[in-house]
């Protein structure tokens, strides 16, 4: 059906994916600020990006299939959007200052 | 009565009912004819429990002082009436049913994508149900079928975690039936059955079915969640330790705002083939209502905070949700409009299908405007949480969904079961339902703009004579519940031989006999026409 | 059978959508508090152990890639391979569980579990002690939904390591263990994303 | 028999919520009205005369779509306009509102006026006279809802929501919780009684036998204890409270915040959260279930009568703690 990956293709992603959960580790207790979390959500994003592409072989997958996954992450956007639409307008009511 | 009775005589053919006997072939069923005969069997019970609270309700609601029952008690009939109509009735009432029954067939298909989850669903279904009965039965639930925080979850002393987790589970028997029917219309068409030539109860389905699994997550998390606070006796949505109560309603409406999607969009599909039958005529601006159920579907997730304007939310989403909310109505406007461009030059008949469905357009014309009321932001403030609210969304959920849910049992029953239905007694009783549903919600409307508030046991004197008009309304308006289900059950047995087509309609459920066979169709179809094409039925033209 | 395979990927991806949004609606929640009450969120930090974090986080990766080569020698019909994989995966899934449940320990040790009326002490930081409760609510909350995500991974691991047993697999059949690899991949990915969420909030900045 | 259609108007906005939804009503009952017409002309001009007769095929009109696609959402857009100017022209309370104080509790509501006289479900306001109520909840959501003035808001425990309306109309009218509390939900219902300016001051001396609520607040910060650290004159362990109220407060954490009923509010219930710069963060206990939301409203005005630098403790004062203007001093709390 589709073709098959090879094993040296797994392992390699393996290994990216771990020494990326380990940079994760280091990264984190150097004092970046505000940046911290954006470099971890970034390296996070970037590993779910490799599970689901080889290990979840979404690449070889259809058009379609591939619609329904990228749905799935919009849609939570949509709801988080859809929350700070609300959380961080409080701020600008006089009075205001739930964020 | 249009055809009856082309072919009397007692011959029976194989299909879907007497294929096999005993319980055990329906309980074990992977036929999704006969799931969908489960589904509706259950429905109809949950219907008439949520009935019968409403019953209550309106009885008590005859006096102002609240004399029938005690508040507590009270307050249980309503929250048990919402929950049970909402989660066990409304939600799964067309998809699991019609939209089970007829979306295989009508795109050629021998069953869904997957039948045993098609089982599982229903099985999902009456877990979820047994728990609300349990509820129900250990003493009831009072905090309303929106679980507001923190009185669900910290102050309500009543069977809240078991309600919640019946919910939960019924969540999850719509999630498996929304991705069966994904599956199916994207995998299962038959050679020929292109999504343009698709019928549009596909496509409303399709776009129930996207709602379905996208949005019943949260609100399963988010019950979950309350569930877990009363359970840990600790949650995030505590006000003491810093918890924010308002976002309990966002994540409740996230879901619960395109749940009315769910329930209302089936039955717009409904109607769509009931217009063009009854007119013998193709849809005005297929596409247009293809796509206006997409629209629907997208637009509704973006819309919940129309029910949060007085709730401390943020001014600035106001405005956000407020415009959007203007916009879901365009959708909404296309199709009234086309549906009614359709009956343009048509043939059109009256049967009792039809009945419905000028029904369905008519009272789901105001449920809709009225529903612009509450979007609009310095009108809303006055008549939310009023009896404005309970109106409009009965004209939306009984006026809309309900009439096509009849309408719908009416124009496919002779598919179902072989069998005519009384053509006079459905005719009466649909002219009951429309008058006794419009007696029972308009007073409610000038209640809610004088300022009743809604979940009110006792209430000021000077709003009787209102009330008493919506309970007499009421009262008729279940006998005209309860005078269909006597004769749908008279007529499995009495009914005159249905025929395979008593209403020369198109589509290809009409194409198989009545009561279909087990696997839908002798040889697969092949369909080289669009939906609705009537004019190519050879029979003469008339201008 | 094409169809079928092709049908039951879809309807699993359908399905995996609707997981994203039941994680989805808890990591919602989780921003929100975590924007409203920063402070005392990173506070919390110091309780969680991102070693152990990290060191599941490895668990899991390894785990989801002895699945992936499990679903590879599904699809070659090296049914040997496949079963010794899913057995690995199991392994793993189960390794993974036992360390949370050291962590776990460790947090009522610490009397760090406000659940049942308060196994709860936070006088090192009384300032943060109301809210960093709904931290340590959302940590609970979401670990617990992504460890009963392992244990019924784990039991399906178990069918489909039976039904390999049982050779019911093929080259031509392998649905189901495409599906529950698939379904496995996918706690990883939760997993992956609550590693950083909940264990590495300000921890460069000890703030107490 | 009453049968009343329409509420009566007794605020200043009432009209004008009133006239957007005639607008309202009045495209409904033509869209309906259109709908219903065209639905019944149809069905009788084009019903079916004969069994076998088949219609010609039409198939849609991209302009009809356009048209009645683009047309309702125009006058949608009107709705919308229309209700946020409403929506927002009502949104806060102008500067020289008269503070009232509402605390919702299952299943009351517990009135304060800044004179010190306290009502359930009753409330009192002068004609003509914006009326800021300030709202607070003991347990759960309730919605302070006055059919007759159009305005409604809920009230969400652990925080403090605003509302605010002129009455124009001497009456008594309906006072009803709007969102679902609990049993006696149906119950908590009350009274607004509008009254003329005079009437107003002669109710007012009435009531208040323990003084204003400011002189409550005073009493309660020396029975809670407060005093001790919070000294009016002197440097104690805690901040001194003159002219904190309506200024910027340089906080430990290097930032600053608006010294107001919110931030005060939580320095009470939970003193640790915002701590100003200076001071030690564990000297002060929690007061959290230790008193109602009606003393800490008490608490509030007490502080916020401080606010006028160099006043004279409120017990000397006469009548009403006037509402503070912005103090430009930068004053320190705890």
């Amino acid at each position: 059906m589709h073709s098959v990956p090879s094993v040296r293709t797994y392992v390699t992603i393996w290994a990216i994916l771990t020494f990326m959960t380990f940079a994760t580790y280091y990264i984190a207790q150097i004092d970046l600020g505000q940046w911290n979390i954006v470099i971890a959500l970034l390296i996070a994003f970037f590993k779910m990006s490799l599970v689901i592409f080889f290990f979840m072989n979404l690449k070889a997958e259809s058009p379609l299939t591939k619609l329904f996954a990228a749905g799935g992450f919009f849609w939570m956007i949509l709801l988080l959007g859809q929350f700070f639409v609300d959380y961080i307008s409080r701020d600008w009511m006089p009075g205001g200052k739930m964020w | 009565m249009s055809t009856a009775l082309q072919d009397p005589r007692v011959v029976e053919t194989p299909n879907y009912l007497n294929q096999e006997y005993g319980w055990r072939s329906w309980l074990f069923t992977k036929d999704h004819k006969r799931i969908a005969v489960l589904y509706i069997i259950s429905i109809t019970v949950m219907f008439f429990i949520g009935g019968i609270f409403a019953s209550l309700i309106r009885v008590e609601l005859l006096t102002p002082q609240g004399d029938l029952v005690n508040s507590d008690t009270y307050n249980k009939f309503f929250t048990m009436h919402g929950i049970v109509m909402v989660f066990f009735f409304l939600i799964p009432s067309i998809p699991a049913t019609l939209g089970n029954f007829f979306v295989p067939m009508m795109i050629g298909a021998k069953d869904l994508a997957f039948p045993r989850i098609n089982l599982l669903s229903w099985y999902i279904y009456i877990g979820g149900a047994a728990f609300a009965l349990a509820a129900i039965v250990l003493g009831g639930v009072d905090t309303g079928w929106t679980f507001y925080t923190p009185f669900s979850s910290t102050y309500s002393n009543t069977f809240v975690i078991t309600a919640a987790v019946g919910v939960f589970i019924a969540g999850f028997s719509s999630i498996l039936t929304g991705l069966n029917f994904i599956v199916t219309v994207h995998k299962m068409r038959a050679p020929g059955m292109t999504w343009g030539r698709l019928p549009l109860f596909v496509w409303a389905n399709y776009a129930t079915s996207l709602i379905q699994v996208l949005g019943t997550p949260v609100v399963a998390i988010t019950l979950a969640l309350v569930g877990l606070e009363r359970a840990f006796h600790i949650g995030i949505f505590d006000p003491a330790i810093g918890g924010d109560p308002i976002l309990f309603q966002h994540m409740f409406w996230f879901y619960s705002h395109p749940a009315v999607y769910i329930m209302i969009l089936p039955g717009m599909g409904v109607i769509s083939e009931l217009v063009t039958c009854f007119s013998r005529k193709g849809i005005f601006g297929y596409s247009f209502i293809a796509g206006s159920s997409l629209g629907i579907a997208i637009i509704g997730f973006l819309v919940w905070g129309h029910h949060m304007f007085v709730t401390g939310m943020s001014m600035y989403a106001s405005l956000y949700f407020s415009l959007l909310t203007m916009l879901v109505a365009v959708p909404s406007a296309i199709k009234v409009f086309n549906w009614t461009a359709t009956m343009f030059r048509g043939s059109i008949s009256f049967d009792t299908p039809m009945l419905y469905a000028f029904g369905f357009i008519g009272l789901f014309t105001i449920g809709g405007l009225t529903g612009l009321f509450l979007g609009t932001l310095g009108v809303d403030v006055h008549v939310t949480d009023t009896y404005f609210v309970v109106a409009h969304f009965h004209y939306v959920m009984v006026g809309g969904m309900v009439l096509a849910y009849l309408g719908g049992m009416h124009y496919w029953w002779p598919k179902m079961t072989g069998r005519l239905y009384p053509e006079g007694w459905a005719k009466f009783s649909a002219l009951l339902v429309f008058a006794g549903f419009n007696l029972t919600f308009f007073p409610q409307f000038i209640l809610g703009y004088l300022g009743q508030p809604r979940r009110y046991h006792a209430y000021s004197p000077e709003f009787q004579v209102l009330n008493v008009m919506s309970t007499a309304g009421a009262s008729v308006l279940g006998l005209g519940y309860i005078i269909p289900l006597i004769y749908f059950l008279w007529s499995m047995k009495y009914g005159p031989k249905a025929g395979n087509n008593p209403w020369r309609a198109t589509g290809l459920e009409w194409q198989t006999s009545s009561p279909p066979p087990t696997y839908n169709f002798e040889t697969t179809p092949i369909v080289t026409e669009e939906a609705y094409a009537y004019h190519d039925q050879k029979e003469t033209h008339v201008g | 059978m094409a169809q079928q395979f092709d049908s039951a990927t879809l309807g699993m991806w359908v399905f995996l959508l609707t997981e994203i949004m039941f994680f989805g609606g808890m990591f919602g929640a989780y921003t929100v508090y975590r924007g409203l009450y920063p402070e005392a969120f990173a506070s919390t930090s110091q309780y969680m152990n991102p070693l152990f974090g990290a060191m599941n986080t490895a668990v899991l990766i390894v785990s989801s890639l002895t699945m992936a080569l499990g679903v590879r020698a599904a699809r070659l019909g090296e049914q040997k391979a496949l079963q010794l994989f899913l057995i690995f995966t199991m392994i793993f899934g189960l390794a993974f569980l036992v360390i949370k449940a050291f962590e776990y320990h460790e947090h009522w040790v610490d009397m760090k579990v406000p659940l049942f009326g308060g196994h709860w002490d936070y006088s090192e930081a009384p300032q943060f002690a109301r809210q960093a409760q709904i931290l340590f609510c959302f940590y609970f909350f979401m670990t617990g939904f992504h460890a009963l995500h392992m244990v019924v991974g784990v039991g399906i691991m178990t069918t489909i390591f039976f039904m390999a047993r049982r050779g019911m697999f093929s080259k031509d059949y392998f649905t189901p263990v495409e599906v529950s690899g698939l379904y496995w991949h996918f706690v990883d990915i939760v997993w992956i994303f609550l590693f950083p969420l909940l264990y590495l909030i300000g921890n460069a900045r000890k703030l107490v | 028999m009453q049968l009343p259609l329409f509420p009566e108007a007794a605020s200043a906005i009432a009209s004008s919520v009133d006239y957007l939804y005639f607008y309202l009503t009045a495209v409904t009952i033509v869209m309906t009205a259109l709908i219903f017409a065209a639905v019944f002309f149809f069905a009788l001009k084009y019903r079916r005369r004969s069994e076998h007769e088949i219609p010609p095929p039409i198939h849609g009109s991209l302009k009809l779509e356009i048209a009645w696609s683009v047309i309702p959402f125009l006058v949608m857009l009107t709705f919308f306009w229309w209700g946020a100017q409403i929506f927002f022209a009502n949104a806060s309370p102008p500067p020289d509102a008269m503070d009232i104080y509402a605390v919702g509790k299952q299943w009351m509501w517990k009135i304060q006026y800044p004179g010190g006289q306290r009502e359930i479900n009753e409330l009192h306001v002068p004609i003509n006279q914006p009326i800021k109520v300030t709202l607070a909840s003991e347990d759960v959501i309730h919605s302070f809802f006055i059919p007759a003035f159009r305005v409604k808001h809920d009230v969400v425990p652990g925080r403090y929501d605003i509302m605010w309306f002129t009455a124009t109309k001497p009456g008594r009218y309906h006072l009803f919780c709007a969102e679902y509390c609990g049993t006696e939900h149906s119950g908590m219902v009350g009274w607004v009684t509008v009254m003329t300016q005079n009437d107003y001051e002669n109710w007012l001396a009435g009531g208040g036998s323990e003084g204003t609520m400011a002189q409550q607040g005073e009493r309660l910060f020396g029975q809670l204890g407060c005093a001790t650290c919070h000294q009016l004159d002197q440097q104690g362990r805690g901040p001194i409270l003159r002219g904190v109220y309506g200024s910027r407060i340089q906080l430990q954490s290097g930032q600053t915040v608006l010294a107001d009923d919110a931030f005060i509010r939580e320095s009470i219930l939970n003193p640790n959260a915002r701590v100003v710069a200076g001071y030690r963060p564990d000297v002060m206990p929690t007061f959290q279930g230790q008193i109602t939301e009606e003393q800490l409203l008490q608490l509030i005005v007490y502080i916020k009568s401080l606010a006028i630098q160099g006043a004279p403790p409120v017990s000397q004062q006469t009548g009403v703690a006037a509402t503070p203007n912005q103090n430009p001093n930068t004053g320190e709390k705890k």
